[in-house]
């Protein structure tokens, strides 16, 4: 029993955070949101070339032959950053599937950007600059799309038309796409909470009221600890998803439910204490909060919010 | 105890009911955050107004029609049920205007509410500044006396509809070596004078709904002060007081979302889930609560009881209502939840208002303070 | 509308304040908790001399005639005293009930004492200082006990066998005598509420570390101020079910309902935060906390707990 | 990362089960806070170190099996499974041991921690001060140099086990001169000494599982001090560590109290009210949560990161998570959970008990501080 990271894995994973602290800086996300494209051209090549698009996909295919638990890690520097646009979708899913395709080389190397769909939702983020898009059973090129105005400037939603589709799975390791972005997403949320978390410490030591700063009052301390202790301990429940996928072990489904319903509400609960410690400038549209906010806010519905996880928990503990 | 209408209440409920039927826009007006908005708005207000309704609970000599708190409580009911505007005025009418009933000279009564009450005036509050939030007495904006004038100087922040309105009210520092909660005094300000600059800030939805006012040699006649020279504090306090207290968030606002997320349950929630239709319900009865508490307050201040600190209670509960009916709202939608148009909308927009809740007139944080140590009678802490 | 009491409500609570004051303190709760009668038989002639006990009977039985508005300040003035024994069940149920019978007399002047026996429930409190046994269909005056330790002194628990029953009904102004009890016990614990409430913040004032008085900690400040607030808005509610009981309102088992339901939440959040703010003495016995804490927990449970209140509203407000 | 167990850790497990399974009283044992459970579980704990079981973490030579954190995981989960009584000697075992290996002399290990794993010497902690709760570093009790002796005298409270003890550890003034943290030290004592009187508090039960401890004129041999002299506030924060962190409230305790409250679910709860499945699922997830959390950190450890104000999040879930526990288990119980015996009762006592988690061991209000402070930077308030 060794439940720790390699240090290669660890070392990766800071060498993304490295990329993005100069690449994704809230300046660039905000570019990003801003620019309507809800996407970085220049970070996503530094993506590929760093072998982060290919992570999941073999060796054999071009990629770098990872597993989830190589992955995790990254999933939750990408949500430190807020990075915009389909990077999780791509990443997670549309690369390790269509591994065997026409697509293989293209995904890899990030000249085509692809995103899903998933059953459950009408509609699609990020179909704006994606070039393929994943179903359940097909893969389509050849579509329109219509705005439906998501409130993620970074995830920015449509609905699609597809003019034409090609059968294809959507399977990442023997687990349907919905339930690997269930993964995904918790772990990217765990680095979403991370950053609101600092950002309002941060504030929190700058910002002064009664001649103090506001940090010092117990309220704030509490408030912070709070929002800390839930994201802490969504953690290692979110690391053991990805070992349960890595290694096909028979409770991965309720895993890597049990991750995504904590770290659903963990970054719920970041997010609105942090906002408290922040006040008024947090209600802004100029204060960096709100980048990482509305990521919480879109991503702990998307891929089954933290009800329909729990249950799916229940249904296998309570009854198994 | 008697909780059934009077003859009288039931009358003016009917009659307001009649009024609103006939008048209320069929189709919703646009943001009053936006120029358009903002002048529909205020024709509306001015049709409130020709009607007797803008203002129910001043005296009629200045635009009202002498409406108890409880009336009042009723006209609200009606006015939400029926769907009508948002109160452009609001500032003006629920607080600055019982501000100048309280402590105006009867040329401020004169002057400022019956073009309050009409809406020829739509006023800005002007409290808070960069670095005055939750420590609103750490003020540094200044009003420095010159013959029959204040030279006001300094900036504010988070001036609710600063950037469309046409006056505001604010306290500043008139004594430069008083500290805190000392030689303040409050400041009426038309918003055209020369020196003055409104930078709109945008929220999180990307609407403008408030700004930061720039004062640069702003000069006002002294007679804009309201109160005391110097005595600002305790005028604003009264003001913050009907903010906190009944006026500013009136129980019809909130039983009338809970009966739209009633009516959202019944169409897109499971029925057999326990724990939605519990949260529902625990919506319900907060909203009824948050009523019934009201119609108790009022009752007591009809009999002369006044509302001291456990208007920080008020405040505490509506606030933390309103994220919760907002949250429930958002769980039932699903991924429509995260939607900024469509069917949502409304949902989406009151989610992102509702948590301005916590923060504003005064943190829930300060508040709990307020409600330790002066109901509570706890030792001070800061 | 007019939501407030009269003088005379008022000043009769008061005067019920008084005694409990004198009759009723924390070592006379005591008292009756170790002696195991669970009951203060000086108090108990107080109360019937004063028309407590009489209170909800008809002035042409012998009793003060009052309704249920003018009871329920009087049951939270027992809660605040943590009055023991079976004081609600006998003014709020057993006395009006058998107002037209042979025990009517007996019940007035307290010389009898009855408890209630609810369906719902296996056991029934006080039934060591009772001499009548109200069901909701039966009187029984011959029985025998056994203890099956409650965990309230004043409000211990047994399990009963009847020797033999006479017919009556605990029917109290049209309503069932479970729930007439759920609006007994909702003011009742509101008074608990805000004795506890009492309790902790002397304390808090009183106690130092740090060199201060812990109430000026904003983390018991806040403490504090959540408990407080509860119980603040559970007052209106349990009023307005009083009136509603008190005026056959169509609404009034769902507005018992909605007041039992936030009181007994209150109550239970007051006893945390109360003990929280106590330390290690609150969790002791010789702390006077205990004397109301257990009471909490007992009656929040008692005559339908939260939930199934809180149902019982949703039932006729979500379907309605 | 790889959460299956080895090969070793498998036979390990099999062993204690194995063990367990044939040692275990069959019926459980009274209370050991009453003379006669008290000699019961002192009886078990002997049984328990004759098996070399009852300090599996320790080195063999004082008694143990050099199990690693993760063995000692293991033995716990095998421990709860097996439904063996509570430790008696736990702040012996669990608290001061570790200490005494991390800071004493050959000397005291020799002579303490033997004893200590046959519980031959069961010991009782001495922390708390009716002045110095939540504040520890206002100790007022003291010990003054008299050659080879400290003579200690104060008072001491919330000394877990003291009514049937034989030793107690504690912290005591030994510089006059100074404040606070400074000037402390840790200090070994025999409780059947002259001068001591042990009076049991009365617990909200009625049980007296803590006693307060008056020391006057108490002598003991300044070889019992533990540590350097004034250094004793880092010795006892070392203990406090293993305190909050790891070693009092394993995982496992939480993972069997939610077995039995999904069996309780089972038995008596309503399946079709999702409200209930929902929390009794969310009871099992904070278990599990908590469960894995300690494996990450125990791994951690073994790789040699150390465990730091970390700890105080430890103390917060686990205290937070058996409350939530107990209050689900009450409300299943419905009426039954008013009884202090029958069916409810070990559901009803661990209710009591879990009351008392949020406050010792430094409140949860202390330990949000340190999180805030030393987790999160943020600036020193008290």
């Amino acid at each position: 029993m060794k439940f720790s990271f390699t240090q290669d894995q660890r070392l990766f994973a800071e060498g993304l955070r490295d990329l993005l602290s100069k690449q994704c800086t809230p300046t660039h996300v905000r570019e990003a949101w801003e620019n309507q494209a809800g996407h970085l051209p220049d970070l996503w090549s530094r993506l590929a070339e760093m072998g982060v698009l290919s992570m999941l996909v073999p060796e054999s295919q071009g990629g770098m032959g990872g597993t989830l638990i190589d992955a995790v890690l990254l999933f939750q520097e990408l949500g430190r950053a807020a990075v915009p646009g389909p990077v999780l979708e791509h990443m997670a899913v549309a690369a390790p599937a269509l591994a065997h395709t026409q697509w293989a080389h293209a995904l890899n190397d990030g000249t085509a950007i692809a995103t899903l769909w998933v059953d459950a939702n009408p509609y699609v983020a990020h179909a704006q600059v994606a070039n393929i898009i994943l179903t359940h059973d097909s893969v389509i090129t050849d579509f329109s799309i219509d705005d439906v105005h998501g409130i993620d400037g970074g995830r920015q939603l449509f609905t699609v038309h597809a003019q034409s589709t090609t059968k294809a799975s959507s399977e990442v390791f023997g687990l349907p796409a919905s339930d690997v972005m269930a993964l995904a997403s918790a772990a990217y949320l765990i680095g979403v909470s991370e950053a609101m978390i600092e950002v309002a410490a941060e504030y929190a030591r700058q910002r002064e009221q009664f001649g103090k700063p506001i940090g010092s009052f117990q309220a704030v301390k509490h408030l912070m600890s709070d929002a800390l202790l839930k994201v802490e301990f969504a953690k290692a429940p979110t690391y053991r998803a990805a070992w349960s996928a890595s290694t096909g072990s028979s409770t991965v489904l309720r895993d890597i439910s049990m991750a995504k319903a904590l770290a659903s509400e963990a970054a719920y609960r970041a997010s609105r204490s942090t906002m408290q410690v922040h006040g008024g400038i947090g209600y802004t549209w100029e204060a960096d909060l709100q980048l990482w906010m509305k990521k919480s806010w879109a991503l702990m519905r998307a891929y089954g919010d933290a009800t329909y996880h729990r249950r799916r928990v229940g249904a296998s503990v309570l009854h198994g | 105890m008697d909780l059934n209408e009077t003859a009288q209440e039931s009358a003016f409920r009917s009659e307001a009911r009649t009024w609103l039927e006939a008048n209320v826009p069929t189709s919703a007006l646009p943001s009053f955050d936006t120029a358009e908005g903002f002048a529909l708005h205020r024709a509306w207000e001015k049709k409130l107004y020709d009607g007797g309704w803008s203002a129910v609970s001043w005296p009629v000599e200045y635009g009202g029609r002498d409406a108890d708190y409880i009336m009042w409580l009723i006209f609200e009911e009606e006015y939400y049920r029926s769907g009508a505007p948002g109160r452009v005025n609001q500032n003006g009418i629920f607080l600055l205007g019982p501000t100048i009933m309280e402590v105006g000279t009867q040329a401020q009564k004169t002057k400022f509410l019956p073009s309050m009450a009409s809406s020829e005036i739509v006023w800005a509050q002007a409290w808070s500044e960069p670095n005055a939030g939750s420590d609103m007495a750490s003020i540094r904006s200044k009003a420095t006396r010159d013959g029959d004038e204040w030279v006001l100087n300094g900036q504010k922040i988070w001036a609710s509809r600063a950037v469309w309105a046409d006056w505001c009210f604010g306290i500043f520092r008139t004594d430069p070596t008083a500290e805190r909660h000392r030689g303040l005094t409050f400041i009426l300000c038309p918003l055209d004078l020369p020196g003055i600059t409104v930078r709109p800030i945008a929220q999180l939805d990307g609407d403008t709904g408030f700004a930061e006012i720039f004062f640069d040699d702003v000069r006002v006649p002294v007679a804009n002060t309201l109160g005391e020279e110097n005595k600002g504090w305790a005028v604003a306090m009264a003001t913050a007081g009907f903010e906190r207290g009944v006026s500013l968030r009136s129980p019809a606002r909130f039983t009338e979302a809970v009966k739209r997320l009633i009516h959202l349950w019944k169409t897109y929630g499971d029925p057999s889930d326990t724990a939605l239709s519990d949260a529902v319900t625990d919506a319900w009865m907060q909203a009824e609560g948050y009523r019934l508490h009201t119609y108790q307050t009022v009752t007591g201040m009809l009999e002369g009881r006044t509302i001291g600190a456990e208007a920080s209670l008020n405040k505490i509960f509506w606030s933390e209502m309103d994220v919760r009916i907002h949250e429930i709202a958002l769980q039932i939608l699903g991924p429509e939840a995260e939607r900024m148009e469509g069917p949502s909308q409304r949902w989406v927009d009151g989610f992102l208002f509702s948590l301005s809740g916590p923060i504003y007139a005064g943190t829930n944080e300060i508040q709990r303070n307020i409600i330790a140590d002066r109901v509570l009678q706890l030792p001070k802490g800061i």
